[in-house]
């Protein structure tokens, strides 16, 4: 086990390599003079070549490559063209923030999209099972700008019941500690704004999560389908288990095998690819971060942003990896 | 509420065990609490706030006093304020800022902001670009105008409490003129590109304008520039020469760019990158009774949409940036007001004047006259914008209102191609932005118009499209034949606009138009050295008379930004600049 | 006496154990160890042995189905160890395979014609009329009806598939078939169909089969002589009723006297064997059965006894027998 | 004779599927004494599986369902009883043991785990008192090291070994009843000499008694006190195991024992039943056996035979025995 935990972590390197390598090269390939896309229409030759020799731009391809990973080796991430502030300091509350909303978006997605999986195979072509692969499909194929939309359309404007935007009530921020605003809250032990967060909350993770809960609802009632089918389910049966027992205790635990991979990547799309939601939700996270440098040709947040969601997703799986062999004893690292 | 009793049910299965061996909790019920308890807090708020709109944490606490009656959402906004004693203001904009040290960015999102915390000497009218005191009370320019003599005023501390004097000023100023000053912090990437631009380059630099800076007391000074300028003190008002507090410049170094400690009206308290940034009241203001908000926020919403929904659901007091498809509907709404920001930029289709067949004058006309502006504003700014005659936004020093607009006329089109020799038409291509700017919020859909336009008139128009850096280096090479930008200004002088676009010199570089008129070009130079305003508005409106009548570019619109606020905003007065100080602005019941 | 029409000598497939945080190879698991025996033109030669023996990894590489480690394969006097992909390929018209399932080894989205006609193809049968021809006149050979062929494998029973398979296997005119289980999952009923008609074939074709099957009935049925095999090497190899009649290796007794009989008046001593077969991964030195063998002796233990000669052509890997010498 | 425990009486289960009704056990009667082995032989298809499913109601439902007929467990009609009461049945009163021990035990619980939980379900015992028993159970069916197997997962034992669990599992409880499906056929012969075994000594020293469903002759004439043979979804023909293997009287039970390879001896061909194994339709006309039978005549293909009373509890489901019955009547008033 740890052997194959440090050999997984070896392996990361050659892939965060490859990683940088490519971010670089992409960034480096968008067609135009990046110095002259920040300053705009506007820029005098002047203010170009100033913008050039801050950025390095005038130093060969393979020199930039070459300090950016001297950098980074040193855990220098730099400096962020757009604001002047050095990355590795900035970009914490960002991740913070998209991991929050990950957490909570696939603590529903799981919860709801499990049970419902599971019911749904439970109690096969039933109405529910009908009525939630339904909701399952839909689920899938709606945009999720769309659903953000509705939902900031109807609980926020229409109803008033939850916030539309942000992660706290703006007019009160709280003073951040771990910038996951869940646990500052708590640290402060102030428990007002614990609920006044999770508001903030429920509409952006739904939304987020909807996705995810449809995938998961569906590859849970396809593996439980499998799994009521097995042999060891009817030997349990035959041990005089009752439903309960058979359905959350043995085949379960057999379904989740395949549903954690669903899990595992869903949770690094949400992490790397949240977008979307996070600009309905104004939500300041890592997608909205890289998004925000991508428009403006922040190099180096780019690759920096791009190279830690990078780093998470590899590590995401890493851990899925290790739960499944918590899950199965027969997996041998 | 049975499938929230399922959910919750099941929920106190095991399954949560299976999914997260949280390790080191070794008992199995402890961990399936905690995280029942957290799920459940998740379910409660859904179904608590379906119970009463309020959100606040007071009124959480408050819950004793609660009445039968449950208060609607204004209704607990008011509370809030009176039970506080706040007044608490929340501005939405798309972006956040980039920096908020106001020398070091050209970005208007920051000033916004920094327009709160720092003030320079001179500061802008409510609604226009007219001068108005402000940490200078007065000023004086010498005969010849090399001399400008500031008096400050007295008793003003920064926010960190060092006292505002001549000596912070110069400082200030040097910081920005000179890159080995101690404060320039260059080698932490800071570039002051709107000073270089505003006063002819940096010290050394052969245009640089400011000569010396003489500290003659405490609260007076003097610049001494090498050669006129004739916008100097337009450039005084801009918001990107705040004076900033030396102190902090030396405490904070570097990182003043997120501890700004200005003069101004709000103080500095918190930013949280693309969330929000918080200002509070500062109670030594040097107005007596400003300003009368407690707290700004700052808060970045990207989505207009979602912008707008926050303002109606009372998350917000002011927002910036309403599409103009929404502005009818707010108007309608009793609780939202909708204001215009006045004009200050230009979307135009410009010409390569150098190239055939747009070297002639009555081709570049009859284009003029070919193209239907008053469909491209209502189609693409639902009317909040007007047609351009000028390349000037109407309101400017000098704008000339007597120069005859091209107005929609295919006939007179035809008319002048044929004369000009083209009774056939001709084909041209057209190089179509690939980005959208407050000036051209859809460039495509004008790149259209305008084919259908030229092609009434026998004109074949191709389209071409190209990356946006490629297309502003290309244009400036002057590869294209026809093409579309605008401008937007910045300290209010028409010199910004005129001479950025049109004058020989900078043919090649802002002015794609390659227009040589050698007339024009002295009219703007003697502008750009007069010190007499009105000789100065006199001189740019001739020079309009001639540009109009060369019609080097078709000058299109000028857009008039929306935004909405809540009718609880009161004295919010939208600048053209884009930032204005809230220092006025309150809040009522 | 007729010539061998298969040599297999000293034919071994070892698969590598990977671990380690670069993933080297640790270890082997030794399939097939050191096999050695011939079968003649139209004999049958039977192999028996429990799962994990290695009968079936044998059987596949004798086809270079997998590729041995090490040994040689003369298949009527030619090595074909070395032979290159594409004359193997020409090769397999005469050598070749059915396997146990006969539904997983059917494409199920072919017709029986083109599952028939395809080796037919290959091997050069390019009219399509005559391949038309020659699949009637398999189908017919196996016992199913010219009208089958248009129909696809999931429309027959698990007997007719594996007529399906053989009337593939026999397309090309094969001279050596490896019948890999052929029976195993097959009823009762069908069980001995399937074997009539595979010995009527071997008879009418002159075919000569190597029979692998764990079923020692069947085994001792269709074959002439058999061979035991024990965590991938040969233990025993004689005339059927040689072995079946007086069984010299312990393993071969105990496996003998495991097998059930239908029969209530025969009441045999059974001898039990303790424990399970060892792990190929890691064989016990020495002779690999003296873990469970009721007759060790100290030097089981130690010296790994040999396939030798033990009178009346057979051969027994024993030291029982070879002790003495 | 002892005390019954088991007796089905017209047991039917029918499976109902898209291609129709398919009458899988159709009136299928057979009882099981106490301490007696029963073998149920049949080749796939013959609804034998199906047979010892239906007692337990493990039937999947849908598409499985118990139509008629009544399943007499001490008296008492397990086809009425509740799924509570099933459940309180079920590894308790009768346990059941499965042909693939390779995947009829949980893979991600250990062995311990799942022994713990066939216990805990019916006896009120502590966690630590039912890991003795289970340990108890483990020594018993002859797993060395049970005290470390009890922490293993399924996959780590061998296919014996995990028969063996299945078993120790299957006895925690003391059942009246053990129902083994095919229990050997996967394993190696070998192996399954193990197990045959330790079943017999089960047998013989809990007095538990044993319904064994298999395929194997070989296997029935070791263990089994008495066969049921069935086909197509029906019994043909039942009798104590030395009467049906030394003297078989239905044609199928006859050709069955003649197609079977033999250890000793010679033989030249194999005799062979024609054709493939019937699949059960509801309302078919004739004997299930008509089309493959050599003995076949008119009758057979319009009407379905009874079960023929042989006497002293054989049975076999063919017209010849009316004929015979006939003849010899004919015979005895031709003899007066």
């Amino acid at each position: 086990m740890t052997t194959y935990i440090i050999r997984r972590l070896l392996m990361l390197i050659p892939v965060l390599i490859g990683m940088t390598l490519i971010t670089f090269s992409i960034v480096h390939l968008i067609p135009g003079n990046p110095a002259q896309v920040i300053l705009g229409e506007a820029a005098t030759a002047d203010a170009i070549a100033q913008l050039e020799e801050r950025m390095g731009l005038n130093e060969p391809y393979f020199v930039q490559y070459g300090q950016y990973i001297l950098n980074l080796l040193q855990g220098d991430l730099g400096t962020s063209l757009r604001s002047n502030t050095e990355i590795s300091k900035e970009i914490v509350p960002y991740i913070a923030a998209t991991f929050e909303l990950t957490f909570f978006a696939m603590l529903f997605a799981v919860i709801v999209g499990v049970n419902a999986g599971i019911i749904s195979a439970w109690k096969q072509n039933s109405w529910f099972d009908f009525l939630a692969m339904l909701f399952a499909l839909i689920g899938v194929s709606m945009p999720v700008f769309w659903l953000a939309l509705m939902e900031q359309w109807i609980f926020a404007q229409e109803l008033g019941w939850l916030p539309a935007h942000g992660r706290q009530d703006s007019r009160d921020p709280i003073a951040p500690i771990t910038h996951l605003y869940v646990l500052d809250s708590l640290i402060h032990l102030d428990f007002a704004r614990t609920i006044t967060v999770l508001k903030h909350l429920v509409l952006p993770s739904i939304a987020l999560g909807t996705i995810p809960m449809a995938i998961i609802a569906r590859m849970t009632r396809s593996s439980m389908l499998e799994v009521m089918q097995s042999d060891y389910i009817r030997t349990v049966r035959a041990k005089g288990s009752g439903q309960f027992l058979v359905i959350y205790k043995h085949a379960l635990k057999n379904a989740m095998i395949p549903v954690l991979t669903v899990i595992g990547l869903q949770t690094g799309v949400l992490l790397g690819g949240a977008i979307l939601t996070e600009t309905i939700f104004s939500w300041p996270g890592i997608g909205r971060y890289v998004y925000e440098a991508i428009n403006y040709r922040d190099y180096p947040v780019i690759q920096s942003g791009i190279l830690v969601i990078a780093f998470i997703f590899v590590m995401i799986n890493l851990l899925v990896d290790i739960l499944y062999k918590k899950l199965d004893p027969r997996i041998k690292y | 509420m049975d499938v929230l009793l399922l959910v919750i049910y099941i929920m106190a299965s095991n399954e949560i065990n299976i999914l997260l061996k949280l390790k080191g909790v070794k008992d199995m019920r402890f961990r399936l609490t905690l995280l029942a308890a957290l799920f459940l807090a998740f379910l409660l708020v859904l179904a608590a706030c379906s119970g009463d709109g309020s959100a606040d944490p007071e009124d959480v606490e408050d819950d004793t006093t609660e009445t039968e009656e449950s208060p609607t959402e204004e209704e607990a906004e008011e509370e809030e304020t009176a039970a506080s004693g706040e007044k608490v203001l929340v501005f939405a904009r798309g972006g956040d800022s980039e920096s908020l040290d106001p020398g070091s960015t050209t970005d208007g999102e920051s000033s916004r902001v920094t327009q709160q915390v720092l003030e320079g000497l001179i500061t802008f009218d409510k609604e226009s670009f007219d001068l108005k005191p402000a940490l200078a009370h007065d000023w004086e320019v010498s005969d010849d105008g090399l001399k400008y003599t500031f008096y400050l005023e007295e008793g003003v501390t920064f926010h960190d409490g060092t006292p505002f004097n001549a000596e912070a000023v110069k400082i200030n100023f040097e910081r920005w003129a000179d890159p080995e000053h101690e404060y320039a912090f260059t080698d932490d990437g800071y570039v002051y590109s709107m000073y270089g631009t505003m006063f002819g380059g940096y010290k050394g630099d052969p245009g640089h304008v400011i000569e010396e800076i003489n500290v003659v007391n405490d609260y007076e000074i003097e610049f001494i520039l090498n050669q006129p300028l004739g916008f100097f003190l337009q450039n005084m008002g801009m918001s990107y020469f705040a004076i900033t507090s030396p102190a902090a410049l030396e405490e904070y170094g570097p990182n003043i760019n997120e501890n700004p400690v200005g003069t101004g009206p709000f103080k500095f308290v918190s930013w949280t990158k693309d969330d929000s940034i918080v200002l509070e009241k500062f109670e030594d203001y040097r107005i007596e009774g400003l300003p009368k908000l407690d707290r700004v926020i700052f808060e970045v919403i990207p989505d207009n949409a979602a912008r707008l929904v926050a303002l109606r659901s009372g998350e917000i007091d002011i927002m910036d940036g309403l599409n103009p498809d929404d502005a009818a509907g707010v108007e309608t709404e009793e609780d939202l007001v909708l204001l215009t920001r006045a004009e200050n930029n230009i979307g135009y289709l410009g010409f390569n004047t150098q190239k055939e067949p747009l070297d002639i004058k009555e081709v570049r006309q009859a284009i003029n006259y070919a193209i239907d502006k008053q469909a491209i504003a209502d189609a693409l700014y639902a009317g909040y914008a007007t047609t351009a005659k000028n390349p000037l936004p109407p309101g400017y020093l000098g704008y000339n209102d007597d120069v005859e607009p091209y107005e929609y006329d295919p006939d007179k089109a035809r008319e002048l191609l044929a004369e000009a020799g083209f009774p056939d038409g001709m084909e041209l291509e057209l190089w179509t932005m690939p980005v959208a700017r407050p000036y051209m919020p859809d460039p495509e859909t004008v790149a259209q118009i305008v084919q259908n336009n030229l092609a009434e008139v026998g004109i074949d128009v191709t389209i071409v499209r190209e990356e946006w850096a490629p297309y502003l280096e290309k244009t400036s090479q002057g590869e294209h034949q026809l093409y579309m930008l605008g401008w937007s200004g910045t300290n209010g002088d028409p010199d910004y606009f005129l001479s950025s676009l049109l004058h020989g010199s900078n043919a090649g570089t802002s002015n794609r138009e390659f227009y040589q008129n050698d007339e024009v070009d002295e009219l703007l130079d003697a502008a750009k050295r007069a010190v007499d305003q009105d000789e100065r508005a006199e001189l740019y409106a001739q020079a309009q008379e001639i540009i109009a009548e060369d019609s080097p570019m078709v000058t299109l619109v000028h857009s008039t930004p929306v935004m909405a606020t809540s009718s609880r905003v009161v004295d919010y007065v939208p600048h053209p600049s884009t930032s204005e100080s809230l220092a006025e602005v309150d809040l009522v019941d | 006496m007729r010539q061998p029409i298969l040599e297999v000598e000293g034919l071994k497939k070892y698969y590598p154990i990977q671990g380690g945080i670069f993933g080297k190879t640790v270890g082997e698991v030794k399939a097939v160890d050191d096999v050695s025996f011939y079968v003649r033109e139209g004999e049958i030669l039977g192999i028996v042995g429990e799962s994990g023996c290695g009968k079936s990894t044998m059987g596949k590489a004798i086809l270079r189905l997998i590729e041995p480690t090490e040994g040689e394969i003369k298949f009527e006097g030619q090595d074909i160890t070395e032979l290159p992909s594409e004359d193997m390929r020409k090769l397999r018209r005469d050598m070749q395979i059915i396997f146990q399932d006969p539904y997983a080894s059917l494409n199920p989205r072919h017709t029986v014609e083109k599952i028939i006609s395809e080796p037919l193809l290959v091997h050069g049968m390019k009219s399509k009329a005559e391949r038309k021809k020659r699949v009637r006149e398999l189908l017919e050979v196996v016992g199913l009806s010219a009208y089958h062929a248009s129909r696809y494998p999931h429309q027959f029973s698990g007997g007719q598939r594996q007529r399906i398979g053989i009337a593939r296997a026999l397309a090309n005119n094969p001279k050596l078939i490896i019948c890999d289980e052929p029976v195993s999952a097959l009823d009762v009923s069908v069980q001995s169909q399937i074997l009539n008609l595979m010995g009527d074939l071997r008879d009418e074709f002159n075919l000569t089969y190597i029979f692998i099957a764990h079923d020692l009935s069947v085994v001792k049925h269709i074959s002439d002589r058999v061979g035991v095999m024990y965590l991938g090497r040969m233990v025993e190899l004689a005339d059927k009723d040689d072995l079946y009649e007086d069984p010299k290796h312990p393993y071969t007794q105990a496996l003998l006297s495991a097998v059930p009989e239908p029969d209530p008046d025969i009441k045999k001593e059974r001898i039990i064997l303790e424990g399970d077969v060892p792990s190929p991964a890691n064989p016990p030195a020495g002779c690999a059965f003296h873990t469970r063998c009721p007759f060790a002796m100290d030097i089981c233990s130690k010296v790994r006894p040999e396939l030798e000669p033990a009178g009346d052509g057979r051969f027994v890997a024993c030291h029982l027998y070879h002790g003495e010498q | 004779m002892s005390e019954v425990i088991l007796e089905l009486k017209k047991l039917s289960t029918h499976f109902f599927t898209d291609q129709g009704e398919i009458p899988a056990v159709d009136q299928v009667s057979f009882r099981v004494h106490r301490g007696e082995v029963v073998g149920v032989v049949g080749e796939s298809g013959s609804g034998k599986s199906v047979t010892s499913l239906s007692v337990l109601k493990l039937i999947p439902d849908p598409p499985g369902k118990i139509v008629s007929g009544s399943i007499l467990y001490k008296g008492e009609d397990l086809a009425q009883a509740t799924e509570k009461r099933m459940k309180n049945i079920r590894g308790n009163e009768i346990s059941m043991i499965f042909q693939e021990p390779m995947t009829s035990l949980d893979p991600v619980f250990t062995i311990g785990n799942q022994m713990r939980e066939a216990i805990r379900i019916h006896q009120k015992v502590s966690k630590k008192a039912a890991n003795e028993r289970a340990i108890e159970m483990l020594k018993l069916v002859g797993i060395p090291r049970a005290e470390d197997i009890i922490n293993e997962y399924p996959h780590q034992l061998s296919g014996g070994m995990r028969q063996r669990v299945m078993i120790a599992m299957a006895m925690s409880s003391d059942p009246s009843l053990l129902i083994a499906d095919e229990p050997t056929t996967a394993l190696d012969v070998t192996i399954q000499a193990q197990i045959l075994d330790l079943m017999k000594k089960i047998n013989q020293e809990e007095q538990t008694s044993i319904l064994l469903i298999t395929h194997d002759l070989g296997v029935v004439a070791d263990i089994c006190d008495r066969v049921v043979v069935m086909y197509a979804g029906q019994v043909v023909e039942q009798g104590t195991t030395r009467e049906i293997l030394k003297d078989p009287q239905h044609p199928y039970t006859q050709g069955l024992i003649r197609s079977l390879p033999k250890l000793r001896g010679k033989e030249e061909k194999l005799y062979t039943i024609p054709g493939t194994v019937l699949r059960p339709k509801k309302d078919h006309v004739g004997c299930r056996f008509a089309p493959r039978c050599e003995f076949a005549f008119e009758r057979c293909f319009k009407e379905n035979p009874e079960l023929y009373d042989l006497g002293e509890g054989r049975e076999s489901r063919c017209f010849l025995h009316a004929e015979r019955e006939g003849k010899r009547l004919e015979d005895a008033t031709t003899n007066t």
